[in-house]
């Protein structure tokens, strides 16, 4: 693996601000982007990328390997958080390491902008369509890791409520998250095959500012990050390593079932960043509402402050390498 | 007139179940302030957690009579044991 | 009438995200956009479509229709708030009819920048100074409000305090969204007589961005208005009736007044839309000041639960119809 | 010493003139947080109000004493009375 | 059980040296309102400050038993009296 | 002077939208750009004005002019707050002198941006390298009104803590809009040289939209000043007359220097306001922090309500005309 390509990748905007954020916080600066601005610019890139999606999908239907993709996908987001679990458990209980599992299984959206960011700097071409896989894998790790606990727990959870299986669809497939990446994806999609026009008065907020906006969270995402990190600490060495060896791993698999799907070298490395990612916006809100006993720190600081850290910085990098190392392979 | 005042502090998204519970218990009205922030003897709730999927924490004031209180007493302490959050009396007099 | 351009109007890109809101609500789905980002939007909403109206005033200059136009725009925001106060009457007391009636003599800007939308995607042309009958319309039916409280209710107003005309005009001309109109109008104005390359330098930010701004503010409506509408249920079938006949009566009207002015089909539809549509901005922050007797869920939630949404989705292409049908009848 | 705690909640929209009877009262001091919801007697203010021209609540926390209370009692009962909007009294001694 | 309920109110600035000495006292939990304004006997402290370099107030509350607030009352007032802000003492029970 | 100047500023939309802000003040009206939005803005386009500031500074290299500049610039900011300190003890105590010095030695950066805005409306040309000056400008003044008060001050300051050298670093270093204006110019500069297609990916963010933002950020700012304004009474003529005389006194040593570099009229222009204009971000925060005996509403009230309007209305125009007349002049 050279080193050229994640110095390359260090020195686009958006890494570059992040890392701006990052040092703020270890400078003891006092720059602040106060609530709730993120949240403005996180629902504007759901907003962006869902539509943007859903035209790419209109515009090259459902080829043969969309099918495929998407089915891999979701079993890759109900695969991940089995294994998590089982490597999970050797040092925590099963409310933690399902609810750690499941982020792990779920996906970061920024994660995919960034890798997507990357591609387009490396000139690799990529489909519309693995924004559905993206969309697709959201929710499935958050019920793995809610049966997992239904299943696996003291059958008598002392604080705990009846889960029905209701109000686990509903966290799962309604977050707010989930929900506007979805629907904006329909939205892209229905003005693509019939309001084409729409396309181009939306170009300019949801194409030309995309960039700038993603690199303006970023900066913010270097913040949260920078502050969660010491928190990691108290966590123990144990899940730390946890967080920089799960999303290895992962990308791992994901490489194998890349080349497996045929994919291309753009949309094997979307896929295999949606594998390595890890979820800090769906997953911790149906977490919380329905595993209480899991310590929320757990999996709010391993996944903002080492996983979403180092997949930006290092990972889509090394995993493009590895995406360039095993895809051109002769087939298995 | 005798009238207390009850401050209950917890996530953001446990507030409709407990604004459920306060209209139940017929409380003559009560203030929500969203966006607060702190550390309870289970988590550290922080700003930046606004964006992520975990929320921060709402303030709610209720001035009402004691015995509405006594109505509702359960039903709060069993929302916020599950998910944490604190809950105090104190005595107000109306203007 | 055909059932075709309403189905071309909710494929549009802003009724498309003003529906994912309001679904969002429906399924209890958690997204949301948190104050004050919709206030955001809103303001810039009103600065650009000022800012381009003055542009456009200034380059067709005062034709002969300028005046005409806008003169029978505010009668129409006189005349509506009477009509609708006599209907209301059968119901309410003075001060809810003179509220409810006030609203719908007002206008909504994002109604507004609907049926621009909708004509631009129709590809039929329409005038920057109806921007001014948008600015000059917002404010003459919140004094005739206030006016039909002072002579028309009970003389010893138990809860009242005296009404001076001068707050009454303060409250209508200098509400927040009526000045921000009105003098980005001027600015705009201002701009393209004495500083053309200024206009090139805002196009950016008040034309390109727009379209996609008005999508992000219209999902926040839909779930606004999605809130407000089982609030309606306490209004009684009444209101709610009121809320949906008002707008075709005042389009009614309106269309014919258009007719007699020989408005383009284009201006036809946006003079029509701003008798049809009725206020959240100006006149709920007007009454709940001078007549805080009126019960503001019954302003708020028929405007903004059922009449902003009935004319967004609904309203605007029947409105077309219209135009298109009587307009070209042989002249009055 | 001992002092007292006011706490008024009232519509935005009143603020100034809550704010000029405060200081014709000559409090020491007085506090604001914008953007409270709630639900009253009358009237329901949610976050959406906002942006609409109806606005949110204010709530308002004055350290003072006593007498200073007697003195603005009326003003702000009779703007609270034709607005809406409570006020509640408490004790409160300094830190 | 006896509780007290703690008012703290000062510049967001000084947030993090005054959370500082609250977790040194060991205090249960607190609870953090930023993007308070207000007036005190030395400043005026308005909404548009919060852009400048000069920030807004923070409103603390913090509900704990007399003695935590025997242990920090000294370092609370030393950071109150040099930055400015209030602290006030009420009584509080638990739900 | 002419007058044409002035009016032609003043006709710009950035000017114009001040002025709608202000007015709205004045006339009452409840116009209101509620907090974060302002932050939002002002973030923008310290983050904007950094970026483009750093990929001109690598485009053009260090000329010969970029090192006596900044020099220049750095000296003037160590400079000024030391006359103004000596004017200032006429009337004030040394905590207030010194504190209102140092603003006034420190710079505004929507100033530094407007006189771009007119300096491109005028069609004038300036270099990147000046953004270099605007970031290095606003942190040595404060460390030199700290230091007067470290020496000046009476030995048992009684309600002093002591002043760490290290703290006053921090403060003027590390503040939230220096860190974010400089990390930008730095993230500017490497994107330039490493990563060029990165610039045009960021143009429609950081260029297209940049004046648009200004102006809204400019409506802002004119609440904000009017709402000043009436405060001033308070601190007396004698601050008054300081907060208009010492930006122009500032200007004309700054347009001598300014000839003596050799600097074209686009930059002197820039290097004239940076001396003339007075910070309201970095330095009040720094000033609260280590001088909290001197009264914040003098520091803040005249830089915000007096000196900030003078400059974007009036200054700017008559500092062009200053540098027209001085800078063309036999050499020194
Ligand atoms: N002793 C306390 N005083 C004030 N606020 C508290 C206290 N304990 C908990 N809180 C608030 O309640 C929230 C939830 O606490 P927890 O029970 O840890 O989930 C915290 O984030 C605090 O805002
Ligand atoms: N009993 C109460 N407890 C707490 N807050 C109240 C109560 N009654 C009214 N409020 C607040 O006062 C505001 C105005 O009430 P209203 O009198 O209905 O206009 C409401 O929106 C609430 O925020
Ligand atoms: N008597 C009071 N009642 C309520 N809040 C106060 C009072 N005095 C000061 N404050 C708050 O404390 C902040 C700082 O006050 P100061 O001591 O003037 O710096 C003010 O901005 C107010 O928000
Ligand atoms: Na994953
Ligand atoms: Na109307
Ligand atoms: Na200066």
């Amino acid at each position: 693996m050279e080193i050229n390509p994640i110095l390359q990748n260090v020195l686009a905007p958006p890494v570059l601000f992040f890392l701006i954020g990052a040092i703020s916080v270890l400078f003891k600066s006092d720059l602040e982007i106060p609530a709730p601005l993120p949240k403005l610019f996180s629902l504007y890139l759901l907003l962006a990328i869902g539509f943007k999606g859903g035209i790419e999908i209109q515009r090259s239907g459902f080829t043969d390997q969309v099918l495929p993709t998407l089915s891999a996908a979701i079993l890759m987001s109900l695969l991940i958080p089995l294994i998590g679990f089982l490597i999970l458990r050797f040092k925590f209980d099963v409310f933690n390491s399902a609810a750690i599992a499941a982020a792990y299984g779920s996906i970061s959206a920024v994660t995919f902008i960034s890798a997507e960011s990357f591609l387009e700097s490396q000139k690799i071409a990529f489909d519309g369509f693995m924004v559905g896989a993206l969309a697709l894998m959201e929710s499935p790790a958050i019920i793995v890791g809610l049966l997992l606990v239904k299943f696996a727990a003291p059958k008598n959870r002392p604080k705990s409520r009846k889960m029905h299986l209701s109000a686990i669809l509903h966290e799962s497939l309604l977050n707010g998250s989930v929900y506007l990446l979805l629907s904006s994806l329909i939205v892209g999609f229905l003005t693509a095959s019939s309001n084409p026009s729409g396309i181009a008065k939306m170009e300019p907020f949801t194409g030309q500012l995309f960039y700038g906006a993603e690199c303006f969270f970023l900066l913010d995402m270097g913040i949260v990050a920078a502050q969660r990190l010491p928190r990691l600490k108290n966590a123990g060495s144990f899940l730390i390593g946890f967080a920089i060896f799960m999303p290895l791993f992962n990308a791992f698999i994901g490489v194998f079932v890349a080349r497996f799907l045929s994919l291309g070298p753009g949309n094997a490395l979307l896929f295999v960043v949606l594998c390595a990612s890890a979820s800090y916006l769906a997953v911790p809100a149906a977490m919380r509402m329905t595993v209480p006993e899991a310590k929320s720190s757990y999996y709010i600081s391993t996944t903002l402050g080492l996983t979403f850290p180092f997949n930006i910085v290092l990972g889509i990098p090394i995993y493009m390498s590895l995406v360039n190392t095993i895809i051109p392979l002769s087939p298995l | 007139m005798k009238m207390k005042r009850l401050d209950l502090i917890f996530s953001e998204r446990e507030l409709d179940a407990i604004i459920k519970t306060l209209e139940k218990a017929n409380v003559p009205g009560y203030t929500v302030m969203k966006h607060a922030t702190g550390r309870g003897p289970e988590r550290v709730v922080t700003e930046d957690m606004e964006f992520t999927g975990y929320g921060s924490n709402a303030h709610v004031i209720v001035f009402c009579e004691q015995e509405i209180i006594d109505k509702m007493r359960d039903n709060i302490r069993d929302d916020l044991s599950y998910y944490g959050g604190v809950a105090y009396i104190s005595e107000a007099t109306p203007l």
